[in-house]
């Protein structure tokens, strides 16, 4: 397997905090990698980093086969993506497009031929005598990329390039830079903190923390399998409900305050018994139903119904107050109060321990 | 009674005499309260008209008389003093008389008239020459002669304050020393502008052009910097009023030792006599309005009239009183004025609009290389405004 | 493969970037001959105000004094004369300091709150009056001299302190309430707005929500009415009287008062002594007098 | 019911046009008024006084015949434009400097920036005292033994205006870099950024990314110092005068000089209108920019 | 049915641009209204119209059955939220919150009083003596809710009071508006451009578009029956596939390309024949199977699969180039290029005149 970009144990201090610690990535040739995080994690820090744009504590930053460490930005073979675009005010998009073609002395025809390819890949061809301020969000977010297209870089480094747009056009040119992915095969960064984003998007998705990687991971198995407590409880919307309590039984159920579950069927490790363990379990893995069922099933009480179009989100509340989210085809409506039952889908729960967060 | 006296005496030979002034008028029991304003007359006039126009005026203050005030009398802002001036019998002490002339408007009296200042003279310095074991000049012809050698002696032979006001001066000095005291009635009284065109005046301009050459290297603004470098040795003479000669008084320097005066320039022995006066404002109360009338009669007094002027250095306004302890210089100004060898100041012939634009006009001619000929042809326009 | 072939490769570019770099020693020594010309005419002023006159007159004016004298300032403060008057500048600068803190303080309110109401109590017509002051302020000030008189002669108040505030109020007007304008527009006119709706009336708002939210450009502000009236000669000197003179005018005085030679220390002592209060004014609060540039004054 | 009826749409915040008062007072009495009376008085014969005695364009005649007037004309053009490119260059090139992220920025800012809060009056006693050549720069060079150096820009009439400019942008620079450095600090960073990767060199994005960039800011300069410019009084008359000969003077002094020196006040109102033109032809353009273009909402 | 607000052919205009066109609408007492629509539309304008910030240009403004038309936005017995939060910064959040009963003289017991009661509601009560800068975007959003709370108005008016928060706060903070709009029960008129919001939270949607309401009615039915093709296209994410063809065959029939759907069982209208019409189906309504059923299926070929965790997207082109979007259980995997077919649920699909753009 080629690698595209290769991070070792790559430090990087502000003074004396350190905001990226001891990491290592290896991004293979034509990967799409998102890096997805609470803010402030290090995320953007990541990725200036990978652009040159930040000098390194510690480590090495390899692209494409060479050591760049040192490089400037503009010879690493990259391209970048702002979420303010940072385009040229005072230029056209073609001024856009050409400044930095222009500045390498590349010869007239080559930039109008890059241009023009930019300009049809990206739909942005009527596009190219306006100035910046005449454009909308939309399109110029397409110039933005457009800028690192022609360029015919290796690697595309995106930051956060859609959180300016409205929800609508966000998903819109989600699927456009999906498309564009998959057809020039570039390897990608991509930083969100927009989940639907990272699990569309992404072939492997980094969760970070605190300037660490929790879980390098493709998309479904972060979202079924997240390695740990903090994994879990940052993907998916709303968060995974979790019930703290006890396995119990040599590991065999777990034990939530009155209820007991049946953990027969539990796709992990070992569980063994532990005084003190969490079960996560997705709003999407409940189903609500009238009746109880030993080992199966926790009571609650409806609280509250959110219809969303497609489908419905149905709040509870359940033994000790906690509050669980269930989702539910938008047809069925509860009424408030409602006492009910949530069936478990255990192949698809997670268990954590308490005292490590990581996953059984 | 406080009255607050403004004026733009602050050289050190002006403020000592300043200082007679505010010593005889608080002697009679009121308080002379100075406001002086330094930079010169320029800097003060507008000052003053602001501050009477403005409806906050002083007890007193400095004019040169001549058309200064004239409308601010004729505005009715200034208080009339024929009363006093009656009751002291100006008219038959002052002399000149033409002075009292100036300050009377419609037959009343507005102004004190304080001293005649004669702009002409050239004072120099000796022991320069001394040095040179050269005599002394006596008068503009030999001291421009003498010129080329107090400038191989590293000195500079002409000392000239770059106001303008003093360019207009060293050329008026000049006017009557090598033009002649008809000439200068003819252009300034008269008003004749043939004459003013014609080519005595150029003489005068191309006389001027010369004492140009030679004050090319002074650069110090104030007039008394000026004589400060006579008074010091760095330059060997200067063309200034009567009152250089409260600085040479006040560095201790004796006239005809350390330096020579010559008024008229040392060749015609004329002054054209100008000089300051107090103006009084109208106020409304009539307390003041007396002390006003009580220090307009106390400035004209013989007594503060000798006292005022040797320490100023200026000529008194009357004839009758006894000036035996001046110096040299100041003697040989009394002595032209008995003689009745006087004229009219240009303060009194023009109007400020065109002494402001004669000033200028000098001011560029004497530091720049306009050719005598075109500044004549100026001079004639600027004069022309003023008929 | 691609392993094999990448073990030969060296690190492309410098790896430290030092601190002491061409670019960098470059930087620093055009900083550092920028800052002798800003420094030099202080330099100047102080040393010479150190100096007695005979080593002024022997010395260059660069060079620090051999024998250090305070007597320049003693002088300039306390002795100097014009005309009749010699007690130096001491008298000035309480009359400036009788000038300046009225003056500061009104044309500030008055100014903060013409900002205010043009920003968020929009009236009709408001924008044209703005217009005209902001014309206003370019006015070369000689012009508008005639009819100011003429008006605090009408308003009786010609030669009186409340004039010169009056005047100095009026001509601060204009760029102080384009300070205030943009700042305040730069605030979210939500907080405006939701103070509305709890009730709030134009003055509560002002002093309540406004002011306090404005620190840096009441700084600026401060700023600079403090040095421009305290720098202020022109009408200073025309419309008071020598009673209430300002320092500056007593500055001017003092050095245009020639008796002989020109005392060139005590002119620089009194120069000193008259900058004082400005220098030292930004050198406590030029950082905030930066931020509150930053943060008023650029935007349109 | 406590709807109102529209008329009483005037009285509504009524403390707003209370508080307005002042500003709409100033505005129209001072400025509007004033200048009006300027304008009116300027086609009259006054002289110490006002005077209601119409003379049509007489004064203004004189005015542009008058050679004194001509020459301030051109001084104040050439010091202006001169000013104009210096201070807003410099200005900008130390705002750069000082945004290179430095040590002791605030100290070099402080440097710079001192000299404005002093008066023109003292900067113009200062800068000639050390441009005067018996004991200035010019003196101290030859006494270092380079005796023929001459360094005298006060006393000759072709140089006097650089020796004004000298001590006129050591006066007004500071405050120029002050006001490009906050222009500089609102530049969104990633522009740098998006530079950098397009491999665009630091001078080269300077000029052809963040000038262009900055364009409010250059005019809020330009229009300050213009306005400076125009004003341009106490710092000839501390330093030269006007002087040697007229070789510095400039408008402002010709107006002080004929309203109250000369005591022709026609003249001087004339001439003060002629300024007031001036300042009008630089700030319609402006006023049409900043205020034509967009709304403020 | 008590009014709580009613607007009487309001209109409003900036200078010759009008904003507001002659609107009519009437709250009942204790309704949640969402005023939903695209940037510019004129509902942060609306909203300041009612609460008095801005003069209407003509029409009149009842609130709990008084003119309010003219009244002061502090007597309208209205509280506001912004997007911005417009705390007061230099204040403490307990400051804030009193501001405006000490503003109306209210005595100091009162005030208290009102104070814990809100801070015990929002649970702000370890907050109380933080300056707004001290807290975070939530817990400031929960403080702007407590200054309208604390006044006890009868009408709260929210203009995006979750926009400047990230997903998971925002759907946090929702549900939090949600509660406390049952235990409070005034009434509400809420911004928002975000569709998920509207959904959920509304009682009913005013859609609004060019300062015009498009369709007021209950959240479901605006999903469902939108009324016209603006609405249909704004709400739901991603947007309703929108077939442009024919109704034939007398209006049993929809023809698109060669493809005829049986329009039997569409709930609308008589649909007649019309030679230009649009069919409107929703991703979640549309099945994907590899078997054509005639009258009921669409061929297409599979685009792009986006998984989202919870579901799956599927990106499909269908004849013509059309791009259509199908809702997916997340299991569901497809790889781009298989052919497939949609099978369309007809009840719930919408039908469009192309012309009036009116639902039939
Ligand atoms: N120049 C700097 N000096 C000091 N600390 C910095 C600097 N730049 C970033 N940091 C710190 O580094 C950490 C990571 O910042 P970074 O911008 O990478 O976060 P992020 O994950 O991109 O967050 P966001 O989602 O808000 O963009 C933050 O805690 C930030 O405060
Ligand atoms: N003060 C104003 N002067 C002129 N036009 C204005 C003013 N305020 C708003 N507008 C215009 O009114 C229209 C409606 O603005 P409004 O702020 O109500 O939109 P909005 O629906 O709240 O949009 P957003 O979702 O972006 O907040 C816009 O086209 C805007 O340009
Ligand atoms: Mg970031
Ligand atoms: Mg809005």
């Amino acid at each position: 397997m080629t690698h595209s970009i290769q991070v070792k144990d790559l430090t990087l201090s502000f003074g004396s905090v350190s905001v990226l610690k001891n990491m290592n990535i290896d991004v293979a040739e034509g990967e799409f990698i998102v890096l997805l995080g609470p803010s402030g994690c290090g995320k953007s820090t990541l990725l200036n980093c990978l652009a040159g744009l930040l000098d390194i504590t510690d480590g090495e930053i390899w692209i494409k086969g060479k050591n760049v460490t040192w490089a400037e930005p503009s010879e690493r073979g990259i391209g970048m993506v702002f979420q303010s675009y940072a385009l040229y005010p005072q230029m056209t998009v073609r001024g856009n497009l050409s400044f930095g073609l222009k500045n390498a002395r590349m010869p007239k025809e080559e930039i109008d031929k890059r241009i023009a390819r930019a300009a049809e890949i990206l739909q942005i061809g009527p596009l190219l005598d306006r100035k910046p301020a005449a454009l909308s969000g939309g399109q110029r977010q397409r110039v933005a990329i457009g800028r690192a297209l022609v360029r015919d870089v290796d690697v595309f480094l995106f930051d956060e390039p859609l959180s300016n747009l409205d929800a609508k056009l966000r998903s819109e040119l989600r699927v456009e830079i999906k498309r564009l992915h998959s057809r020039l095969n570039n390897t990608m960064v991509y930083v969100t903190h927009d989940q639907i984003e990272a699990l569309t998007l992404a072939d492997r998705i980094a969760v970070m923390r605190g300037g660490i990687i929790q879980q390098l991971a493709a998309p479904q198995e972060i979202y079924n399998r997240p390695s740990n407590l903090f994994v879990a409880g940052f993907i998916g919307s709303p968060s995974m409900n979790f019930l703290h309590g006890a396995t119990v039984e040599g590991g065999r159920a777990f034990q939530f305050g009155a209820t007991r579950i049946d953990l027969a069927g539990y796709e992990g490790g070992a569980i063994l018994e532990r005084p003190k363990a969490i079960l996560g379990l997705r709003p999407e893995h409940l189903v609500i139903q009238d009746h109880a069922e030993l080992g199966l099933t926790i009571p609650a009480v409806v609280e509250i119904d959110e219809p969303m179009g497609a489908d419905s989100l149905v709040w509870l509340e359940a033994e000790g107050g906690l509050k669980m989210s269930v989702r539910v085809p938008v047809e069925r409506r509860m009424s408030a109060g409602t006492q009910v039952h949530l069936k478990v889908d255990i192949a698809k729960a997670s268990i954590f321990d308490t005292v490590s967060e990581q996953r059984v | 009674t406080d009255l607050e006296v403004t004026h733009w005496w602050t050289s050190g030979g002006e403020a000592a005499a300043v200082a007679e002034l505010a010593k005889a008028f608080d002697a009679s029991g009121d308080h002379w309260v100075d406001g002086a304003i330094a930079g010169g007359g320029d800097t003060a006039r507008p000052v003053m008209i602001a501050r009477i126009t403005g409806g906050d005026p002083m007890g007193a203050t400095q004019f040169n008389h001549g058309q200064q005030a004239l409308e601010l009398v004729q505005a009715g802002l200034m208080l009339d003093l024929t009363d006093v001036a009656e009751a002291n019998k100006w008219r038959e002490v002052v002399n000149p008389v033409s002075l009292l002339d100036g300050c009377t408007i419609d037959g009343k009296v507005y102004c004190a008239p304080m001293n005649i200042h004669s702009p002409e003279w050239l004072w120099i310095n000796n022991k320069i020459y001394e040095d040179l074991g050269i005599p002394v000049p006596q008068n503009w012809t030999e001291f421009v002669a003498s010129a080329p050698q107090v400038e191989a002696a590293g000195k500079i032979p002409l000392a000239l304050g770059r106001q303008p006001w003093q360019s207009t001066l060293a050329f008026n000095a000049i006017t009557v020393g090598v033009g002649g005291l008809d000439l200068w009635k003819k252009v300034n009284l008269d008003k004749d502008m043939e004459v003013a065109a014609g080519p005595d005046m150029l003489k005068v301009f191309q006389a001027a052009a010369d004492a140009r050459k030679l004050a090319v290297k002074s650069t110090v603004q104030d007039w008394n910097q000026a004589t400060n470098m006579v008074i010091s040795g760095d330059a060997a003479g200067q063309i200034m009023g009567d009152w250089a000669q409260g600085e040479f008084a006040v560095a201790g320097k004796v006239a005809g030792k350390d330096y020579t005066c010559l008024p008229g320039l040392g060749l015609n022995a004329y002054l054209s006599t100008g000089g300051d006066a107090f103006y009084f404002p109208k106020l409304s109360d009539p307390d003041q309005e007396a002390a006003q009338k009580r220090l307009a009669a106390l400035l004209v007094s013989p007594e503060v009239q000798v006292a005022f002027n040797l320490k100023k250095g200026s000529l008194p306004i009357r004839g009758d009183i006894d000036m035996s302890s001046a110096n040299d210089c100041m003697k040989k100004g009394l002595e032209i004025l008995k003689s009745g060898n006087v004229v009219p100041s240009g303060d009194q012939a023009w109007s400020p609009d065109v002494q402001t634009q004669l000033n200028d006009m000098q001011s560029e001619f004497w530091s720049a290389d306009m050719t005598p000929e075109d500044a004549q042809a100026r001079y004639v326009e600027i004069l022309k405004t003023g008929l | 493969m691609a392993d094999v072939s990448m073990a030969g490769v060296q690190p492309r570019g410098a790896k430290p970037r030092r601190r002491f770099s061409g670019s960098n020693i470059m930087l620093y020594g055009v900083l550092f001959v920028v800052s002798v010309y800003y420094l030099l005419p202080l330099w100047v002023m102080v040393m010479t105000s150190l100096k007695g006159m005979p080593e002024i007159r022997m010395g260059n004016i660069f060079a620090p004094p051999v024998e250090i004298t305070f007597q320049p300032w003693v002088k300039a403060w306390s002795e100097a004369c014009t005309g009749l008057n010699c007690d130096g500048l001491s008298r000035g600068f309480w009359n400036s300091v009788l000038i300046t803190v009225p003056s500061v303080i009104i044309s500030i309110i008055v100014a903060s709150v013409n900002g205010y109401a043009l920003v968020n109590w929009r009236f009709k017509g408001s924008e044209v009056f703005f217009t005209i002051l902001i014309f206003g302020s370019f006015i070369p000030y000689q012009i508008m001299l005639y009819p100011i008189v003429i008006l605090l002669r009408e308003l009786g108040i010609y030669g009186t302190l409340y004039g010169l505030i009056l005047v100095h109020t009026i001509f601060g007007m204009p760029i102080l309430t384009l300070l205030f304008r943009n700042y305040f527009s730069s605030l979210p006119e939500e907080l405006f707005k939701a103070a509305r709706v709890d009730g709030a009336g134009f003055w509560r708002i002002y002093f309540q929500i406004m002011v306090p939210m404005s620190l840096p450009i009441f700084v600026v502000a401060l700023i600079l009415q403090i040095t421009g009236i305290w720098n202020d000669f022109l009408f200073g000197v025309v419309f008071t009287k020598p009673e209430i003179y300002p320092m500056t005018v007593q500055l001017n005085n003092i050095v245009n008062s020639v008796q002989g030679v020109k005392e060139y220390n005590v002119n620089m002592a009194a120069t000193l002594l008259t900058g004082l209060v400005p220098l030292f004014v930004y050198f406590v609060s030029g950082k905030l007098f930066v931020r509150g540039i930053a943060a008023g004054a650029v935007k349109g | 019911m406590s709807g109102k009826p529209r008329g009483l749409r005037l009285f509504r915040n009524l403390n707003a046009k209370v508080a307005a008062v002042p500003m709409v007072l100033t505005t129209l009495v001072v400025f509007v008024g004033g200048t009006l009376w300027t304008v009116l008085y300027s086609f009259t014969n006054s002289k110490l006084l006002p005077r209601w005695q119409f003379v049509g364009l007489d004064q203004y005649k004189r005015l542009w015949s008058n050679d004194l007037w001509n020459a301030a004309i051109w001084n104040l053009a050439f010091y202006g434009v001169m000013s104009l490119i210096f201070t807003i260059a410099m200005g900008f090139v130390l705002a750069v400097l000082l945004d290179q992220k430095i040590r002791f920025e605030s100290t070099f800012r402080t440097i710079m920036l001192y000299p404005f809060a002093l008066s023109f009056i003292v900067t113009g006693l200062v800068w000639q005292w050390i441009l005067n050549p018996e004991m200035g720069i010019q003196e101290v060079v030859r006494r270092m033994g380079f005796e023929t150096f001459t360094f005298d820009p006060l006393h000759n009439p072709d140089t006097v205006l650089y020796g004004l400019l000298i001590a006129g942008l050591w006066q007004g620079t500071g405050f120029t870099m002050c006001l490009m450095l906050a222009g500089l600090r609102g530049i969104d960073e990633d522009i740098w950024k998006a530079a950098r990767v397009d491999g665009i060199p630091k001078w080269k994005t300077y000029l052809f990314v963040v000038i262009p960039m900055m364009r409010p800011v250059f005019i809020t300069t330009l229009v300050i110092v213009a306005a400076g410019i125009i004003k341009l009084y106490d710092l000839v008359v501390a330093q030269t005068a006007g002087g040697p000969g007229n070789a510095s003077q400039v408008p402002a002094m010709y107006v002080y000089r004929y309203m109250f020196t000369a005591q022709n006040l026609g003249q001087g109102f004339a001439a003060s209108t002629m300024m007031l033109l001036s300042v009008l032809i630089v700030l319609i353009p402006w006023a049409y920019l900043e205020f034509g273009g967009k709304k403020h909402g």
